[in-house]
């Protein structure tokens, strides 16, 4: 993957708040909860390279902190790159939704909804998707579930 | 013309009813007659529609590269009668909020109406029921009423899919009746009678379909068509439809009632197969080819019963044959269908007809 | 006019595409070789699965009614659904010495995926896949599986030369 | 769905003609419930309802080691298994930095297009079902029943055959494998015309299918509708051309692209992917090494490098990526199943709208949706 200076200088003058580093695979921009949504629309509406593909959207619980981690491909250029946010508060976490950007975002939120308990603000149907109302939020580390999970380690 | 005396069944029905006759009262002798005929018309119905469940079902398997039913009895045959026994020992399930009276009436209506269709189709020579003047708008007129019966079935069934099933069925129903009814006009105008027994000794020199060329055979796939779809078979079969409505109509139904539906369709399917048959196949009559005499009298070796089943169910394998290639249409393809191609077709057809008959453009 | 013969037109190519369609049920109506029904329970006697095909997980005895399991126990723990349970024994050898030995080789088979996890690490080929795949049975309990034989015994390594 | 639609979930009306289809109904194929809110035939919303078989994979993959996790992916859309296998074999050799003989990466193509095929066959088969071609389920099922007869040869079993393991396959495959595979390809390119002349020239069809369910190329982006069904809207989204792994680079295929973005589109992507699928596979047999062994050499306990991993490949039915979060332990702390008929299913309500039911039938049909892979 060669570099691609179009999309670091369009980074850094639109997403000054943001650091980038070179991950594994994919360039990988973190920006602040609050500003995720500028961020996302920043890289939606990038002329050279529009990234309008949505390819996953999901949470990592790292026990101190949510990761929000987002891979967007830009269907022109089939460029890559991944969006994360930090959520630090693990009882009322909200951020803001991208499905105004991505309507596919809808659905993965609601998923990351169901199984992480993170609040997405604006987003039009926040229910949960595939669980009871008081279940618990099963994919959090601290899930504890004595009825249903049997754990068994090996 | 001699030989075809011998097969034929007015000596036997006519001794049973002067032997009748003679020892009870006329009255009595024509509620014995009725019973009888009642009896007989029952255990051909059963039996019959046993049959084509079973050879749908070999037809089928083998479109599919498929055995189809082969474990009871030699060949399956006995399979269909298994499973009338098990819908006889199922469970009537009564439907909450369904319209009682209703529900239990629905099957009989649809099963009635098929089966007083029956009392008109000549059999064979001399097998006929009633020879009504008026036999074919007799067959039409009480054909479709079978279409009340599954407007009930759907409406009772307080079941969603049922009653979507019904409305489409009956919006199906009424439109397509048109196209059959000309259709089968076709053959009337070229025969100039309404009775069965009439219109069949008209094809004592030839089938109709070859008789009336053109014209007549386009009547006869319009025929078919039409009433294919008359019968809810497919690719109409859009009252069940069942990737879409699960069973349609009769989704609520269980056991014997719902058995009553599915013998209902199956001898819809066989007694529009004989009307064809009767109209532009001859009916019972054997193949006869004006002039050539030796030919038509090997012909009339073959009995005239073995003549009528005959070409009823090759109508009844070409319907099969539609049914297991093509996919079904959508409710609104269909009314196009029949609005804006087979009824005028049809029309333009009949005034062919009407043209051809009067310029004496037939075979005669 | 135009309307008119497309009218027509659109007649002519849907009789036709059904009619191809009609050929091609009709072809194999009129060919009853194409047919490929199995007859299950009929052809018993001739059926023969693959080598290679998972029926169930199985360990192999000799005829001295000996097996090659040591109750390593690397099976159970490789199991991603834990339905292989080992419980071992102790048992004296040649010189007098307890060494732990299988006792019981308990299989799930209801609870298997047949993933290939245990017979790809099992260090000694102790067990291997069985052809046998009629599983059903009216008992679920019957579908839990004691795979070492009573009786039997760890076979002696043949030591090399 | 604007946010009208969820105020009219909330607050139905009372005139509305509800009808659920599913869970158990004969189109859904699976255990997938379709709310459906009707005016006459005419559908006025739809609303998917998903859940009820799902089994927290990827909570269940969190106490698997990688090998073991293998086997959870073929269940999740059992009719693309072994590409799914090959997701996170990938994405767990990428980490690695291992390098896997080029005769596991031919094989592994080999399997993927065959696996391919065979989901194709599936779908044409229940297309056909759906639409009431009843016929048309029998004959794909007896041409699948050919390459399920390899897979049994090879693998030992027909449908979910974790035959991929971190850094190669799990056997050498079968001696005939090669001649095998071959003649499938010569017996299905015979059975291919029956395929045109029984549906995709059917003029009933046609009206069923042509203009039915139209999603725009934007619409299928914002979706992220991928696979065949986006292919068809014209979204070039096959991995095997954009992001190629294995041996792809060095095949040579075209992506099927159809602009019109209706049922049929989808349709004919389909069926001219079986065709592709069978080029690939010519190609693939005639160069595939003999010799190579079937696996890298690995350590028997696989522990990934603590980093973020991610891995898409094209399986049947769309874009299926493997997200894995590692610590550095034999367990991944995280993984996620980016699976295709999750982002699929969801077009269908905004697809269904002012169509009538038969035309729901038919667009679920056509987008061709595995419930457990949307369940995971």
């Amino acid at each position: 993957m060669g570099k691609n200076n179009k999309l670091l200088e369009f980074i850094a003058n639109s997403i000054p708040y943001g650091t980038l580093i070179q991950g594994f695979q994919y360039p990988e921009l973190t920006v602040p909860s609050g500003k995720l949504h500028d961020a996302a629309g920043a890289l939606k509406n990038f002329k050279e390279q529009p990234f309008d593909y949505l390819v996953s959207l999901t949470a990592v619980d790292h026990l101190e902190k949510f990761t929000m981690v987002y891979h967007l491909e830009s269907t022109p250029t089939h460029t890559m790159i991944v969006l994360k946010a930090d959520l630090a508060n693990r009882d009322k976490t909200r951020i803001d939704t991208v499905s105004d950007l991505w309507v596919a975002a809808e659905f993965h939120e609601r998923e990351v909804f169901d199984l992480f308990g993170i609040h997405f603000n604006n987003h039009p149907d926040m229910r949960r998707l595939f669980l009871e109302d008081d279940y618990g939020y099963p994919l959090r580390k601290d899930f504890k579930d004595d009825v249903n999970i049997i754990e068994y380690s090996n | 013309m001699i030989l075809l005396d011998i097969y034929s069944f007015s000596t036997l029905t006519s001794s049973i009813d002067k032997s009748l006759n003679d020892a009870m009262a006329p009255w009595m002798a024509t509620l014995t007659e009725f019973v009888l005929l009642g009896l007989v018309f029952l255990i051909f119905y059963a039996l019959l529609g046993l049959f084509l469940v079973y050879l749908e079902r070999k037809v089928c398997a083998v479109i599919q590269n498929r055995i189809g039913p082969n474990r009871v009895g030699k060949w399956g045959m006995f399979q269909t009668i298994a499973d009338l026994i098990k819908l006889l020992m199922k469970e009537l399930i009564t439907i909450k909020n369904a319209d009682k009276f209703l529900f239990n009436l629905a099957p009989f209506v649809v099963i009635i109406a098929s089966f007083m269709a029956m009392a008109a189709l000549p059999f064979a020579k001399g097998l006929q029921a009633i020879d009504l003047n008026i036999g074919i708008f007799y067959v039409i007129a009480v054909s479709s009423l079978g279409v009340v019966g599954i407007l009930i079935a759907g409406w009772s069934s307080n079941s969603k899919y049922s009653l979507i099933g019904a409305m489409r069925s009956g919006a199906q129903i009424i439109s397509y009746e048109l196209s059959v009814g000309l259709a089968l006009l076709a053959i009337v105008i070229f025969s100039g009678s309404m009775q069965l027994s009439t219109i069949v000794e008209s094809q004592a020199d030839g089938w109709w379909i070859f008789k009336g060329h053109i014209p007549a055979v386009f009547a006869f796939v319009l025929y078919l068509i039409t009433a294919t779809a008359e019968i809810n078979r497919g690719p109409f079969d859009l009252a069940e439809a069942e990737s879409e409505l699960t069973a349609g109509f009769h989704t609520e139904y269980s056991g014997i009632k719902f058995a009553f539906f599915f013998l209902a369709e199956y001898m819809n399917m066989f007694i529009v197969a004989a009307i064809a048959a009767t109209l532009f196949l001859g009916g019972w009559m054997p193949l006869h080819i004006g002039g050539w005499e030796g030919f038509n009298q090997i012909m009339d070796y073959i009995p005239s019963i073995i003549w009528f089943f005959g070409k009823t169910f090759v109508i009844i394998y070409i319907i099969m044959w539609f049914k297991w290639t093509f996919p079904r249409l959508r409710i609104d393809q269909l009314l196009n269908l029949e609005w804006k191609y087979l009824l005028p077709l049809n029309l333009i057809n009949t005034v062919i007809i009407s043209f051809v008959v009067l310029m004496g453009l037939y075979f005669k | 006019m135009n309307s008119v013969v497309r009218y027509i037109n659109d007649i002519y190519k849907g009789v036709v595409s059904l009619w191809t369609g009609m050929r091609v049920t009709g072809k194999y109506f009129i060919s009853p070789g194409e047919i490929v029904t199995e007859q299950y329970p009929e052809n018993l006697a001739t059926l023969k699965m693959e080598d290679r095909f998972k029926g169930e997980v199985i360990m192999p005895h000799d005829e001295n009614n000996q097996h090659q399991c040591t109750g390593c126990g690397i099976c159970e723990m490789n199991c991603p659904n834990g339905s292989i349970e080992i419980i071992t024994k102790r048992v004296p050898n040649e010189n007098g010495k307890m060494v732990r030995a299988i006792d019981k080789h308990i299989y799930h088979l209801a609870m298997c995926t047949f993933c290939e996890l245990c017979i790809k690490t099992c260090p000694s080929n102790a067990i291997t896949w069985g052809q046998d795949f009629e599983h059903a049975v009216f008992d679920r309990t019957r579908l839990t599986k004691v795979l070492n034989k009573p009786g039997s015994s760890l076979k002696k390594k043949e030591v090399k030369s | 769905m604007s946010e009208e639609a969820v105020k009219k979930i909330i607050l139905k009306e009372d005139e509305d003609y509800i009808v659920n289809m599913g869970p158990q109904h004969p189109s859904t194929h699976g255990v997938l419930r379709m709310e459906v809110c009707l005016n006459g035939e005419t559908v006025k919303y739809m609303i998917p309802h998903i859940g009820y078989i799902h089994r927290g994979m990827e909570k269940m993959a969190e106490s698997n080691t990688y090998k073991q996790i293998i086997h959870l992916t073929d269940r999740m859309d059992y009719l693309s298994a072994h590409i799914n296998n090959e997701a996170v074999c990938l994405a767990v050799e990428n980490a690695l930095g291992v390098e896997v003989p080029e005769r596991v990466q031919y094989i592994r193509a080999i399997l993927d297009e065959l696996t391919r095929i065979a989901s194709h066959h599936l779908w044409w088969s229940a297309f056909g079902m759906d639409l009431g071609a009843l016929t048309t389920f029998f004959y794909g099922m007896r041409d699948r029943e050919k390459i399920l007869a390899i897979f049994e040869e090879s693998f030992g079993s027909r449908l979910l055959h974790s035959f991929n393991t971190p850094g190669g396959l799990m056997h050498d495959v079968h001696p005939d494998f090669r001649k095998h595979t071959l003649e499938f390809v010569k017996y299905f390119r015979k059975k291919l015309p029956d395929y045109k002349n029984l549906l995709t020239d059917n003029v009933i069809f046609h009206n069923r299918t042509i203009g039915i369910g139209v999603m725009d190329k934007e619409m299928a982006v914002n979706y992220g509708v991928t696979g065949p069904s986006g292919r068809g809207s014209g979204f070039s989204c096959d991995i095997r051309k954009t992001a190629p792994y294995g041996i792809y680079d060095k095949v040579e295929f075209n992506e099927i692209l159809y602009s019109e973005g209706d049922s049929f589109a989808r349709y004919k992507v389909r069926m001219d992917e079986m065709e592709e699928s069978l080029n690939i596979l010519e190609q693939l047999v005639e160069n595939m090494p003999e010799e190579g062994g079937f696996t890298a050499k690995m350590k028997p306990v696989v522990k990934l490098p603590e980093g973020e991993y991610f891995q898409r490949v094209e399986a049947a039915r769309g874009e299926f990526a493997v997200f894995i979060v590692s610590k550095g332990e034999k367990y991944p702390y995280r993984i996620k199943f980016r699976s295709p008929n999750f982002s699929n299913l969801f077009v269908l309500s905004q697809l269904a709208i002012g169509g009538i039911i038969a035309d729901l039938v038919a667009i679920t049909g056509s987008l061709d949706l595995v419930i457990p892979d949307i369940d995971r």
